[in-house]
């Protein structure tokens, strides 16, 4: 067996905190992405612009930075607020953003972007008509999405969705930088104290494959569940 | 702002500067010097581990009040950041595999060598200025990554501070590395006067209260027997 | 922010040399990942199990663990290998530019192929029927019908990756690159001015990466027009 | 006031999209019982007109009735016409069921979760009541043992009954119908122009824009014949369809091939 | 020994999807010039027939020569029928050119590539004089100046001539249609019509299933009427068509409605 060293636990513990970042993430990014997808797709020219201008500085900007900027950069304007309060009225304020919220909000921010193109691709593949057919019975729009655009799109979204999910799994480790001992700050922490540069990457890779794989699991379960009703035509060229 | 409790922000590990112990607990001698500066001026210290990508940040936003983590002073960065007087000086350590021939690091033995440094430190900009020309410098982030890279011989020479050089290369690798010519702690141009504990500019009052407390246990001896304790062969100041 | 005690020629130069390692990081890695990605994505959804799996598994290894351990293991991993350095492949390992390469392309050719293989299985079979019908055998048809017509429905996923690598070029520097992040932290650790560091190399990184969203804007207006009736 | 027993009253609509005007001032007054046959031209605005009734399209100007209720237009910031209340307009969808040209059945639901939903997300009904009406009204239609297939499985004419049912599912007071059985195989017209038949003899009302004219002939009891936008002539099938007299019906009407 | 100047013949062809037989032994042998026609009911096989005549589907059994030549199969390892040679099957199918009932254009290339692509990727032909001919063509079928549209620019009729073109331009031998018409409005049925109708007259073999009945009437010379993957009734338009004999192709062609 690997000899950890004794930081199996804390490796452990790491990976515990990547996942929920991760998982957390991911229900916010998708949900921003949704919206501003739908805002692209909408009659209001308003909407649409900062749809558009939220993809394109977010997806610009290095994640690393944005980090720094949302988290610290967040930091010292409250702290600027506080302060004028302070010099003002004499009320001693400190507002601390705290470092989980605040990864978790700033990955689902990132990824939203990316989201938001994915969603924005399969929502246009899903056939007018059908939506139609909705209103025309009277579904209020949030009906209509619910149980039809949504259904609908999802097939079209998987894949994107599959390969953003993996992106950002990976994408969890920059919190380190505001102070989170994910699983990959840990296995840092271990090498620099252990001096074995190799040795930790075992468990993190490892780590990192089997959320791949139980993801891979549900992936595959999400295509069954969106394909009813579809005949997939797919790979009959090579026949 | 008047300070109580002061939140030092440290990043580990740092063998021996900081790290923790398998009980979890901080220990290094950071830490120890820390603490007890801290009961000297009567002001309750609380710790806080942050990586170093984002320790200034960090300060800046007011996470914590100070930094202790091996920080060396200069120049460039006093314009930024506040420091307090030195606390250590350590020198900074040419490093070769075992095997190696080069003596005296000069500008006629390193020509077309591969040297390794830590991106961005004292170390980095001193070979960068001197040997810039004729060898050249790869940086990398840690200290860990230049002794793989010394050991899969790409690297000819490593200039590093000392500490952590000799943690990194001399300690762990048994036998693989050994320090090669002088030791530097000049020009101070470069090297500064050596480690310091950072603070936001604006807090002059809380870098006086250290200032203070630090020369109170150098003189009541307490500093010299927490160095003794870290440093048994005493190669630094 | 004390601009002027920073950014000197000195440091401009670093940044420079920083944004000509990305580009040519990310491009050449972009464009021999995406040749290879195109074989591998067909291989992908091929009906013999043989060359199916061994393509999964290379997809599902490469997506699924991070890009930095794959850069690792290209770099140090191989130096280790005993005898390589007496090789002439060590000409190529020594410097960091080669393995890094090789772990980017690597990389990107999986998400790559993941983006192409849904994209082909998603062609509808009409236009494959039509393709047969004319007496195209297999390898026509891939070249002429299948593979153009998957290309363009795969441009904003493949989009989504270019800018993806873009920002995951950022760790070239563990491996003594100076990237662009390389330079920044350089400035960062020399000055311990993490704002003006970061902030100007951002600045660089949004002129790439806008430049990537106009081409692909460009693009999918140039080779998806036809996917959109004209009214 | 307001004439409750009429199912649907429409006047003087208009209607053009940038800028070219396709509807020209129709009026239509349907009584309970109604079936009208719109018919004319491709291109002529039928389907416009139909999208219009139940707000599809928003009209840009003109009347409209839905059993003595009028609904309420304002005009937004950008001088688009709007409806003043959603929720009147969703009302009013729910009582006009449409059936389109090409089914839009949904596909990822089985042929009687088509029929259901509506009834269960508009209309609030419990499921097994809504599920219970469904099956009755498949078994109306022919398609009892299809029931749990997806509309893929189908053949278009069990698909165009299907949507039949859905309609029907809502309880409508006036049912729309676009060109019905113009994607159909001949083979299976037969089996929708039947369904459409028993729901006239139900007395039903029923727009119906189709190019059956056997249908228009047979079924309704009015006809329309549109022509640029403008209702160009109309009257009793018997009567327009034998002895039309304007030109244009005349070409029309001639045989196409 | 085989007669080359018999574009297409079909002996005793079995079909069975999962178990389920679908073609029972059809024959048929198509002489040049004939235009003939398969009439039938939704699901009775007239598709699948169509489709194992340039091998889409693999017929279980029966025997296929075109031009002479009999296409030889072998039976794989997993007991299914595969072609002995997938060369051969590309030849013959690049001389039987198909017509679908969803056009199949493809949507990535301009109207004049489609038209162009079999012939220079198949053929071999030169680029240039492929766009010559394939322009001539255009033009044969109305549509030189949609040369450059894509394929969701154009409407349903212009997309359905322009596969004709693209048909056209192998030369084919054979020209097979599968309900060219059905998925057209009405409007724009007569102008796919009208196009076949020259074709005929030109002496162009033609296999065509299809529901228009006006057409098999006045252009095709043969109608064969299947019915349960058999052929029920064949013969001259004339004969079949004004005189069944079956029951079941008069329930057939009984007014519909
Ligand atoms: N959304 C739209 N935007 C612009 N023009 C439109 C739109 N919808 C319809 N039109 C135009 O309005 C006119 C009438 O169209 P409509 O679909 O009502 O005709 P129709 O009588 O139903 O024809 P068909 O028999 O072919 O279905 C056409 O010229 C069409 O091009
Ligand atoms: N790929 C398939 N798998 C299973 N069954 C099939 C398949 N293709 C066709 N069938 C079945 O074969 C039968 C004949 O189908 P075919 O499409 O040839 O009928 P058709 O005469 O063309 O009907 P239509 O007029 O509706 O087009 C049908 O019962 C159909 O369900
Ligand atoms: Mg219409
Ligand atoms: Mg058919």
């Amino acid at each position: 067996m690997l000899d950890l060293h004794g930081y199996g636990p804390r490796l452990l513990e790491g990976s515990l905190l990547t996942l929920e970042l991760a998982l957390l993430s991911l229900l916010l990014a998708v949900l921003l992405g949704l919206l501003s997808a739908s805002a692209k797709l909408s009659s209001s020219r308003i909407l649409r612009g900062i749809a558009h201008v939220y993809t394109l500085v977010i997806r610009g900007v290095p994640d690393l930075v944005l980090m720094l900027l949302l988290f610290y950069g967040g930091q010292i304007g409250i702290n600027m607020a506080t302060d004028w309060i302070y010099n003002e009225f004499d009320v001693d304020i400190f507002i601390n953003i705290n470092a989980f919220v605040a990864g978790v909000v700033t990955i689902g921010i990132i990824f939203g972007a990316y989201m938001s193109e994915t969603f924005r691709g399969a929502f246009l593949a899903v056939d007018e008509g059908l939506l139609e057919a909705g209103r025309a019975y009277g579904m209020r729009p949030w009906a209509v999405f619910r149980h039809i655009r949504f259904p609908l799109m999802m097939r079209h979204a998987l894949p994107g969705l599959g390969n953003n999910w993996m992106v950002l799994l990976k994408t969890t480790a920059l919190v380190s930088i505001i102070g989170l001992s994910d699983m990959v700050k840990v296995a840092a922490e271990a090498t620099k104290a252990t001096h074995e540069p190799f040795l930790f990457m075992i468990p993190v890779a490892l780590g990192y494959l089997l959320i791949a794989s139980v993801s891979e699991w549900c992936f595959m379960k999400l295509r069954q569940r969106f394909d009813i009703g579809f005949s997939s035509g797919g790979s009959s060229w090579n026949n | 702002k008047d300070y109580d409790t002061v939140r030092i922000g440290v990043d580990i590990p740092y063998v021996p500067m900081e790290y923790r112990q398998p009980d979890g607990t901080l220990a290094g001698f950071d830490i120890d010097l820390g603490n007890a500066l801290c009961e000297q001026a009567k002001l309750k210290c609380n710790w806080v581990i942050q990586g170093w990508d984002g320790i200034i940040p960090g300060l800046q936003a007011r996470k914590f009040d100070a930094i202790m983590s091996s920080m060396t002073i200069n120049d460039d960065r006093k314009k930024q950041i506040l420091f307090s007087d030195p606390y250590m000086t350590p020198p900074s350590a040419w490093f070769t595999p075992e095997k190696s021939t080069l003596e005296t690091p000069d500008k006629a033995s390193l020509k077309g060598m591969n040297i390794g440094v830590q991106r961005g430190t004292v170390q980095d900009n001193y070979v960068t200025d001197m040997f810039g020309d004729e060898a050249s410098i790869k940086r990398y982030a840690t200290a860990d990554d230049v002794a793989v890279d010394m050991e899969a011989g790409r690297l000819d020479i490593a200039f590093l501070d000392y500490p952590t050089g000799k943690a990194a290369l001399v300690d762990s690798k048994d036998g693989k590395f050994k320090t090669v010519g002088d030791m530097l702690t000049e020009p101070k141009k470069y090297f500064g006067e050596g480690f310091g504990i950072a603070f936001r500019k604006r807090d002059r009052e809380l870098a006086d209260t250290f200032n203070k407390a630090l020369a109170e246990l150098k003189s009541n001896g307490t500093y010299n027997s927490l160095y003794s304790k870290y440093f048994p062969d005493g190669n630094t100041h | 922010m004390n601009g002027n005690d920073i950014f000197t020629p000195n440091t401009f130069e670093m940044y420079w040399s920083g944004l000509v390692n990305t580009v040519h990081l990310v491009f050449v890695s972009l464009v021999i990942g995406l040749i290879i990605a195109v074989p591998l994505a067909i291989a992908r959804g091929s009906s013999n199990l043989w060359i199916r799996k061994p393509v999964w598994f290379f997809t599902y290894l490469f997506r699924g663990t991070p890009l930095l351990i794959q850069l690792y293991l290209a770099y140090y991993g191989f130096a280790f290998i005993p005898g390589i350095q007496d090789t002439w492949l060590w000409f190529f390992l020594e410097d960091p530019i080669y393995p890094a390469l090789l772990a980017f392309t690597l990389n990107t050719a999986a998400y790559t192929t993941e983006i192409f293989h849904g994209a082909i299985q998603s062609t509808p079979r009409g236009e494959i029927e039509a393709a047969r019908a004319y007496g195209m055998n297999r390898f026509t048809m891939l070249r002429r019908i299948v593979l153009p017509s998957a290309f363009r429905r795969a441009l904003p996923a493949y989009g989504n990756e270019v800018i993806f690598m873009l920002h995951a070029s950022a760790i070239a520097f563990v491996v003594s690159i100076t990237d662009l992040t390389g330079a920044a932290y350089y400035i960062y650790a020399r000055f311990y001015a993490p704002f003006a560091a970061f902030l100007f190399v951002a600045v660089l990184y949004m002129a790439l990466s806008f430049s990537i969203q106009g081409l692909f804007k460009y693009l999918e207006k140039r080779l998806l027009g036809h996917l959109k009736p004209q009214s | 006031m307001a004439d409750t027993s009429i199912p649907l009253e429409i006047n003087h609509l208009h209607k053009s999209f940038n800028g070219n005007p396709v509807l020209n001032g129709l009026s239509l007054k349907a009584q309970k019982g109604d079936v009208i046959t719109l018919i004319g031209a491709s291109g002529s605005g039928k389907s416009t007109f139909l999208r219009c009734m139940n707000l599809l399209e928003m009209p840009d100007q003109g009347e409209l009735i839905v059993h003595g209720e009028a609904i309420g237009f304002k005009v937004d910031r950008k001088g688009q016409r709007q409806p003043e209340d959603w929720k009147q307009v969703e009302r009013i969808r729910a009582r006009l069921s449409m059936v389109f040209q090409n089914f839009n059945l949904w596909p990822h639901m089985t042929l009687i979760e088509n029929v259901m939903a509506a009834p269960v997300h508009v209309l609030k009904m419990p499921k097994a009541q809504a599920r219970e009406k469904g099956m009755a009204l498949l078994k109306r239609v022919g398609l009892s043992e299809r029931a749990s297939y997806f509309p893929t499985q189908m053949s278009g004419g069990q698909q165009q009954r299907g949507a039949i049912a859905r309609a029907l599912a809502m309880d409508p007071e006036v049912m729309l119908f676009d060109e019905p059985t113009s994607a159909l195989d001949p083979e299976l017209v037969g089996d929708v122009l039947h369904v459409m038949h028993e729901l006239a003899d139900e007395g039903r009302t029923m727009i119906v824009v189709t190019h059956e004219m056997d249908f228009a002939r047979d079924v309704s009891n009015h006809v329309m014949f549109l022509h640029q936008g403008l209702i160009e002539e109309q009257g009793a099938p018997g009567d327009i369809l034998t002895s039309p007299r304007s030109e244009r019906l005349q070409q029309f009407l001639a045989p196409r091939y």
